[in-house]
């Protein structure tokens, strides 16, 4: 909403945190009614970074639920950003790389949208994107940095960047502005029914995402019991208060990886990456009609990937845990 | 495969080899995906045992297993035995804090001053050609000593890149500093023709060695700007049996060693 | 000790039972050790199940565990059967980001406009007695809305403090909001005598209710302030039997309620 | 040391860091050869918080080296504070909260020293010590935050701290001087002979503090091997580039506690009160003569403190695994 301001004045960020119901209670839902949470127009920031942990179920929902002109951003951005752009779910997203991945070479999805001025690809460092969560999570308006200065990436953002002389030190450093999504979509291996999540393996910016955030969806793998996770409080990543849905959705992240349960389905992405290398925007609108709005269930999806496939991507999932 | 006599190699092949041997035992590296992970992980089991490994996903010192090469360095495959893995922010933070010794990256472009464009080619608000962007490729470059490995062509090494991505010594001279970053800067450029550096007080990039084979015509014919190469340039020792073995076992596949 | 008639309890019990009361449901209250921590304890066990008790050595919602008191909120003991673990500056950020409802600390020393004093006795720079500083005291009163438990005594209830540790209306007024702390301040005050509350304009402590046969006389008398009393005070329900053996029993060897 | 400025200019930082040796290699050494790197009038962080993971033996090796004119800091401080300032060891301790425990009151000892102005005690809140270390091990000069304004506590600061008008939001926010140790002493469950640590339970301010510092020597309950630590790299919460010294000190943080390990010694802590109460320095110099200078090694001050004792805390630790 590029109404509001850059930053999020405090009394209004403590005005919502104050507004939300912080008791320990079930949030369990189905990824519709999940999907309902969120409005056109808001800010989305989305977990998991490039093929891993991408709340692909929560995603699929949003798109078959017609949602509009959301501000998306990500760490890195992968398929799903193809996805948003030819759904129409975002045509703004900001993160720091936009491909399918290196493999597969430049998008020819982003790359149709974005040289057509049918959609805006801000871009920042990747390190930049992290502090802004995390000045976000930490309830202040932003955070220092000595990195992206010099640079044209700096340069392109110079209405949304401050450089300041440090008081202390004299030093040149960068101010970045806090980040707040409206709402953070995070898939994870486990959770319980209030929202108190666990991840195994990598985190990326999931933490800070969810302590900025004003709403959370969670998608699990499994949702587990409560007494579970209190047997290991410290492997916690994400307390309950900050979650407001919590749907179990098993390969959640497919076609990309969830670390120890699944790797990437490889060939359906090399067949995505055929379906959009000619014409891009017809290709991911195939795709989208026939996997996304063809598929009348989240299982109905994973069946169009194939059994074999899911199979395979499992077995090579929790390969991890071998020797 | 061991078979197949040192002569013959792709140019990534070369690519990963020469990259390889820059880096020292001890160090620890930020490598990129691609031919700077292949090559970090080649310099540990040819010469640098004690090399650190960290990639963006948030992973410290990780071994990658032959023929399971990752498509990006976020995903699970960058971390098998890892001796730590840690949000994304706090592993580029080493960089600002000071622990890494050099960021080993590619490049799509590059200029005379070592700065590199990952992000539009052509006029940044009207681009011909929209690159995936910068990634950790800025924080890495703005933040310490560089390697970059790429293709040597004219239209990769340019006088002036469109845009600076993830700057070099951005007008050279002193200009790096002035513009807020004291530490780090370009160290190397490794291409499939030579090993390029850069010079002390100017900071235009200049040839230290070619290739086995290759001649500083070719170097010239490759480089879209005048390239100093002086007359008692370096030879490169061809890459060792021993070396593309490592390679090939590592990525059968070629997935990025096509 | 359910024997016990209701009639006798201690000071420390009376003041447990009052501030227990004090805490509603579903809330997430940052709790200090003492008086607080065994308060929001008993909440939890009587009124309110939902209620998370976070501790400054970074604990998420755990259980305290009957005659297993901690020596401060940083030990083990503060964790049991907990929701998360965290570090100490995540779980303080936790009261800056605006999840936590209330605060809920003991005190040395409180004035007129809920500023709470335990640094220094006397004058900071030659003290007569050095107390032992701040803890979390200062951020959870400067970031959330605060219940403070303490004896009632003329010397601990002081028209202005010696030193400001623990900000809470400051100089009354908007001086709070003017200082650069727009969120928060002091809410109550409970003691073995009364309930105060603060004047929402003057931001002056007032007396709200009076606990079981204390007169308003006994509350002036024992505070070193002009204190308001409206006649029509209210009166506290006296602490009940399931009360107090909630409160003996997790706390049998009056550590915490001697 | 005072001559040196608040905050380490960048350049200043990124030398020390790059001067230190970052291969993977065996860092085992004994308490004493441990207590040889540290050189008086250093600043040094010590971990843990009150009672827990307190780096005792450490202490007891840099007491009993004769170590002199430390600055320390600490999130909170407890009877350690008191032997460092008896011993001489610091006289100049900064920290949010300084006695041994509400349950003991407050400390006779530093009430000695501070009062009779023969030792400093710079009280700063809890989570500003924290935010310090958090800018210190992030690289950047300054943290924000929006704690600490308008009390007393920052006015006795008000060299130290800086309040700015935030560029994007107008509000006032104090900055805080990031936190850079010469040496941080850490005491943890596991660690391996490489330096990679990992946490269980509390893990207090110990990963920004290694971060942060020079240098780190970790005293750890048990060193495991390399293989161990890489088979969870998900709970290593120090990485071994960080650390210089690793030494394996069974109950190193004897009387206080180690999480899941050993409660705190609380007889012991209640005869130290004693020992305290009547004649503060005395008692403490009773007690350092005693039991620190008393005791031929670090295994036996723990036969000092008895048998009894270490099984009783051993089975009040354990019991945290207990459902």
């Amino acid at each position: 909403m590029s109404t509001e301001p850059l930053v999020k004045p405090y009394l209004e960020l403590r005005r919502e945190t104050a507004a939300r119901d912080h008791g320990l209670r079930e949030k369990v839902m189905s990824l519709d009614e999940a999907a309902a949470l969120v409005k056109d127009g808001e800010h989305v920031g989305i977990g998991g970074c490039t093929m891993s942990r991408t709340p692909m179920a929560m995603l699929w929902a949003l798109i078959r639920a017609g949602r509009k002109d959301l501000t998306v951003s990500r760490s890195i951005t992968s398929t799903e950003g193809d996805l948003l752009y030819a759904s129409g779910v975002s045509r703004h997203i900001i993160t720091s790389w936009f491909s399918q991945g290196i493999v597969w070479g430049v998008s020819k999805v982003m790359r149709h949208y974005t040289e057509r001025k049918l959609a805006r690809f801000d871009e920042w460092s990747h390190m930049s994107i992290g502090l802004r969560y995390r000045a976000g999570a930490m309830g202040v308006p932003f955070m220092a940095t000595r990195s992206m200065l010099g640079s044209d990436v700096a340069r392109r953002r110079e209405d949304e960047v401050k450089t300041i002389t440090c008081p202390f030190t004299g030093e040149e450093v960068m101010l970045l502005p806090a980040l707040n999504p409206d709402t953070v979509l995070i898939h994870v291996q486990r959770a319980d029914a209030y929202g108190n999540a666990q991840l195994d393996g990598l985190q990326f910016m999931d933490i800070d995402m969810a302590m900025a955030a004003k709403r959370v969806i969670l998608t699990t793998e499994r949702i587990v019991s409560n007494d579970q996770i209190r047997r290991t409080p410290d492997h916690t990543r994400i307390p309950f208060f900050t979650v407001d849905a919590v749907v179990e959705a098993p390969f959640g992240a497919a076609p990309h990886e969830c670390y120890g349960v699944y790797e990437p389905f490889f060939s359906h992405l090399d067949l995505y990456a055929e379906m959009t290398a000619k014409d891009a925007e017809g290709g991911a609108r195939r795709y989208l009609d026939e996997y996304i709005h063809g598929s009348k269930s989240w299982p109905d999806y994973l069946a169009k990937l194939g059994m074999e496939a899911v199979l395979d991507a499992s077995r090579r999932g929790r390969s991890i845990h071998n020797d | 495969m061991t078979e197949q006599p040192t002569s013959t190699y792709t140019a990534s092949e070369l690519l990963a080899v020469m990259a390889a041997r820059l880096l020292e035992d001890g160090q620890i590296v930020f490598a990129g995906v691609g031919i700077p992970l292949l090559a970090a992980t080649l310099a540990q089991r040819a010469h640098a045992p004690r090399l650190t490994i960290l990639f963006e996903g948030g992973v410290v010192g990780p071994f990658i297993v032959p023929g399971e090469l990752p498509p990006s360095t976020n995903e699970q495959r960058c971390t098998r035995r890892a001796n730590m893995v840690l949000p994304i922010t706090d592993v580029l933070l080493l960089l600002q804090r000071g622990y890494v010794d050099v960021g080993f990256m590619g490049g799509a472009q590059i200029d005379r001053y070592g700065n590199l464009n990952s992000s539009f080619i052509g006029d940044a608000d009207d681009p011909k050609i929209r690159l995936p962007g910068t990634g950790g490729g800025n924080d890495i470059s703005s933040l310490t000593q560089m390697i970059v490995a790429m293709k040597h062509e004219k239209r990769r090494f340019v006088s002036k890149v469109d845009f600076i991505t993830s700057p070099g010594f951005i007008e050279g001279g002193s200009s790096r500093a002035d513009r807020g970053l004291p530490a780090g800067g370009m160290w190397r450029v490794v291409t499939d023709l030579a090993v390029m550096g850069f010079d002390e007080r100017s900071h235009e990039m200049k040839v230290l060695a070619l290739h086995p084979g290759v001649t500083a015509e070719q170097v010239r014919d490759n480089t879209g700007f005048d390239i100093a190469i002086p007359d008692d340039v370096g030879r490169t020792e061809p890459p060792r049996r021993q070396e593309l073995d490592v390679v090939r076992n590592l990525d059968p596949d070629r997935l990025y060693t096509a």
